[in-house]
């Protein structure tokens, strides 16, 4: 019935997906979980706070993947701290610079900045500029994305979604604006440079949780503590897993390659 | 000290162009070793028999194309060596130029196209476009580059998905990149998989190389002139590994004079 | 020097990118734009003709007229200019958002099974068990929902250590991917330019 | 009608690509549906670009008010560049002289000069944040200088331990690190992609 060689990644989906389903009904029934502090998300305030002292623009970028594809998470948990980002840009009245690199980005993002200028009920303050198209090759990207970032001088920096090679010419050169960087990312290989340049990093999962964090909507608090409780049995499973291995026993070796 | 720490960027830039320039007009001929990662992949391509066919995808795109093209260059001059048969694809819009290149190349070597290697060209498509090709190479590819039917090559005879392949070389600068093709490929077709990638990519694909899922890894450069050393065919790639080392250095250098600076200054602070 | 006219125009246009390093400057600034705009046009092209080779033809060419179906579900994503109509391009936006979502939750087989498997290891070499310790290590960095404990701010505490190393090691790395590159337009530069370098 | 049609959309859509993947064996044409939704995906999102271009545009006639910009010359080469290259594309085709001159002469070498600046951000970096502020940066930097002169010719020359050390930290603390990220990422896109699936992630819809 389930194709073969994935029923333990079906089975463990499945029990992600029930698990989100009891933690979010636990949470909208008042079990609100416990979230320890990401630094990087609570930042943010921050970072828009100083752009708005300088008065200057906030830059975000929501990554640079499409909406259609494997990477598309990433770009929804960009477009996720995009929304909050840009309620607080409405809020203080500061300017904000969202530069797309997926054309069908381009849409959904205009769409949540707006409905975030509409809650704060600053909807005649919405300008082309906010949302802008830049490219989707990499590097006339990455350099449009310098040019904004030195032109207008930026005060803060924002950048959540999927990246690839061009990670370290947006965070260095925001740097050198002088802007403060809050960035995040789950490719691996572009961790490292928002780790050694960035003034705030959400390593990997952490993207993921921030929205759901800064919401502070029951409901995704709720999906965080069952990616907690995957986590968890994967760890079991890896701990066990090698310890029987090391004994010569491969039940659950044979059970993960099912 | 506090001048070091400070020192403006524009000297750093200076001191680390020359760095890379001067080994580049005066060779200083440093030796180097050939990494295992490199090796299983030269193994991969060596233990194929003349006549069976391997596949390249060239996915990366012209700006990471100096990490990755003398990979693809290498291993290329490699399978001919071997009288190993190539298909080129590309699911990156470049790719295809770059395939043209190496086989324009060959060409005027000798090789003879649609027998000895064929490009059949870029679908759109991604990830989405390597499962489709995976499955039925001639309905995603009806015509090669050059217009002619792909059925009809030569080299297509056999070949009606990836599993007919002997090995699959992947190419990649991003996406689509080793995930993609095991993934798509990998997970559904017992190929055996080998990638290159640019030098970044290395290390994230290190699991995969862990685990099996790709038999061989080139990662940037360096591995190219590994390459080229395993093949005992130095060529431009070795050639800039003299540059490579100066411009490492020039790097650490900033990093450690950075640092002396950081910690003097903070020395300082704390006796007051 | 060369002769070459196309050498000299991509000389200029290396020479004109890297004026920033220098300082962000007009002409850095005039060849941004330029650049963008010709990448705008290429995205242009290749898309319009991918529209054309995997939908349009077919359509039209072969009568397979499911095809119908995405090109009527591009064209809606224009109704957003339309005034009191601009709900209807949403649902273009939901299709795309419904096949991200489904595409990305496959990372759970390859990024999260099979590096379980994979990590089942024989704990008989150290290397072994750095990796399994490094792997359960880091992965308790990444627990949010956990009230703090001494086992989890220890294990935690390690973890951070292997990330930091890891991040150490890949940028390291990536210099000699970057650096890679550089040599590459130097060699453009000082050997198909200015012809200093020998080949 | 106005929410519950896209929901609908896309939770069936994203629902297909998952039954594809866990379920094929009950249901053997979901390959092919699977398949060509994610085909449609390609076409639709070929669509987006006009919008994306529309975009482009817009932004870029405003900025060329030579009132208010001084640099007014720079958007209208932008949009110059734009219609020369969509125009030779599109009406001349891929292998028409003028496509090529611009792909060749200016696409591909602003190009590779771009992605050749990023060492020169990674030394500005490297030298301005590699600071040994802390344990845990100490670890970073030390990791990070042993790999580049570990990788790089010169090791071999300062000593096999060199090479041999920054193997090891790629192959086993790094192994260890990446597949913590990539397992925990992984969590995290199960869980916002299906946020977004049942709907309770909706901005993208919009309000009312």
């Amino acid at each position: 019935m389930i194709t073969a060689g994935k029923i333990s990644t079906f089975l463990m989906f499945v029990l992600m997906i029930v698990s989100i389903e009891i933690m979010m009904s636990r949470a909208k029934r008042g079990h609100l979980p416990y979230v320890r502090r990401i630094a990087g998300i609570e930042a943010m305030e921050e970072a828009v706070g100083r752009a708005t002292e300088l008065g200057t623009p906030v830059f975000y970028v929501p990554g640079r993947t499409e909406i259609n594809t494997a990477g598309a998470a990433q770009t929804m948990a960009g477009l996720e701290i995009l929304s909050y980002v840009s309620e607080l840009t409405a809020k203080y009245g500061t300017e904000l610079r969202t530069a797309i690199a997926a054309p069908n980005v381009q849409p959904v993002a205009e769409e949540i900045v707006r409905q975030s200028y509409i809650k704060q009920g600053k909807a005649e303050a919405i300008k082309p500029e906010f949302v802008q198209f830049l490219s989707n090759e990499q590097f006339a990207f990455a350099a449009a994305c310098l040019d904004i970032m030195h032109r207008e001088r930026v005060g803060a920096a924002i950048m959540v979604g999927e990246f690839q090679a061009e990670t370290m010419m947006l965070v260095e050169g925001a740097a050198q604006a002088n802007a403060i960087t809050i960035c995040g990312t789950s490719r691996t290989f572009q961790i490292p440079f928002f780790v050694a340049a960035a003034d705030y990093v959400l390593i990997g999962e952490e993207m993921f949780a921030g929205g759901a964090y800064l919401s502070k909507d029951p409901v995704k608090l709720g999906s965080i503590a069952a990616q907690d409780i995957g986590k968890f049995v994967g760890t079991a499973f890896i701990i066990i897993g090698a310890i029987l291995f090391t004994m010569g026993n491969k039940t659950l070796l044979n059970f993960i390659k099912m | 000290m506090r001048a070091l720490g400070n020192v403006d960027r524009r000297i750093l830039y200076v001191v680390l162009i020359l760095a890379v320039l001067y080994p580049l007009i005066r060779p200083l001929g440093l030796p180097f070793r050939v990494s295992d990662w490199t090796l299983n992949f030269y193994k991969a391509v060596d233990k194929m028999q003349a006549g069976e066919t391997m596949l390249m995808s060239i996915d990366y795109s012209v700006s990471g194309g100096p990490d990755v093209h003398p990979q693809a260059q290498a291993v290329f001059k490699h399978a001919l060596s071997k009288k190993v048969k190539v298909v080129f694809v590309a699911f990156v819009t470049e790719g295809v130029e770059f395939a043209n290149q190496m086989i324009a190349v060959a060409e005027k070597d000798g090789g003879k196209y649609g027998e000895d290697f064929a490009n059949l060209g870029f679908v759109p498509g991604v990830e989405v476009a390597i499962s489709a090709f995976a499955q039925d190479i001639l309905k995603v590819y009806p015509k090669d580059v050059r217009g002619n039917v792909t059925a009809d090559l030569p080299i297509m005879k056999g070949i009606k998905t990836a599993g007919d392949f002997k090995l699959i070389t992947e190419y990649a600068t991003g996406i689509p990149g080793p995930a993609e093709w095991i993934r798509q490929v990998q997970t559904r077709y017992k190929v055996p998989i080998a990638c290159g990638v640019v030098t970044v990519m290395g290390p994230q694909n290190e699991p995969y190389y862990q685990s099996g899922q790709i038999v061989g890894l080139l990662s940037g450069l360096r591995s190219a002139a590994e390459y080229e050393i395993a093949m005992k065919m130095p060529g431009a790639a070795t050639a800039a590994m003299d540059a490579q080392s100066m411009g490492h250095v020039a790097i650490v250098l900033f990093v450690v004079l950075g640092n002396i600076a950081y910690l003097s200054e903070k020395g300082k602070k704390g006796g007051r | 020097m060369t002769t070459n006219i196309g050498t000299w125009i991509g000389a200029i246009c290396t020479l004109a990118m890297f004026s920033f390093l220098v300082k962000e400057n007009k002409v850095f600034r005039t060849f941004q734009h330029l650049y963008v705009g010709v990448a705008a046009g290429y995205g242009i092209v290749f898309q319009w003709n991918s529209i054309k080779n995997v939908a349009w033809d077919p359509l039209t060419k072969k009568g397979d007229m499911l095809w119908i179906v995405p090109i009527i579900l591009g064209l809606l994503l224009f109704t957003r200019f339309i005034r009191g109509y601009q709900w209807i391009s949403r649902w273009p936006l939901a299709f795309l958002m419904g096949l991200g979502a489904g595409l990305s939750m496959k990372a759970i087989e390859s990024d999260f099974v099979r590096q379980v498997q994979a990590s089942l290891v024989s704990l008989t070499t150290l290397d072994n068990i750095i990796v399994v310790v490094g792997t359960v290590t880091a992965l308790a960095y990444f627990y949010f929902t956990l009230k703090p404990s001494k086992t989890l701010s220890g294990a935690s505490m390690i973890g951070r250590y292997v990330l930091m190393m890891t991040f150490g090691a890949a940028f390291g790395n990536a210099v000699m991917g970057r650096i890679s590159l550089l040599i590459g337009q130097m060699q453009f530069l000082f050997g198909d330019w200015i012809l200093l370098i020998k080949k | 009608m106005r929410r519950e049609v896209p929901l609908a959309i896309a939770f069936v859509t994203g629902a297909m690509i998952l039954f594809e993947y866990f379920l094929q064996p009950l249901w053997k044409d979901s390959k092919i549906w699977a398949q060509m939704l994610q085909n449609w995906g390609t076409v639709v999102s070929g669509f987006a670009m006009g919008l994306a271009a529309m975009n482009l545009i817009t932004v870029n006639l405003r900025r060329m008010d030579p009132k208010r910009n001084v640099e007014w010359y720079n958007p209208l080469i932008l949009l110059l560049g734009m219609a020369a290259m969509a125009g030779s594309g599109v009406f001349l085709g891929t292998r028409s002289a003028p496509w090529q001159f611009l792909f060749k002469n200016i696409f591909q070498p602003l190009g590779s000069a771009m992605f050749a600046l990023m060492i020169f951000f990674i030394a500005s970096a490297a030298q301005r944040a590699f600071r040994a502020r802390n344990l845990e940066a100490v670890v970073l930097l030390v990791s990070g200088i042993i790999v580049m002169l570990g990788r790089a010719p010169i090791g071999e020359l300062i000593g096999l331990w060199l090479p041999a050390w920054a193997d090891w930290l790629v192959k086993v603390p790094s192994l260890a690190g990446n597949r913590a990220v990539m397992m925990g990422a992984a969590l995290g896109m199960v869980a916002t992609a299906f946020r977004a699936l049942v709907g309770i992630d909706r901005a993208y819809l919009g309000g009312e």
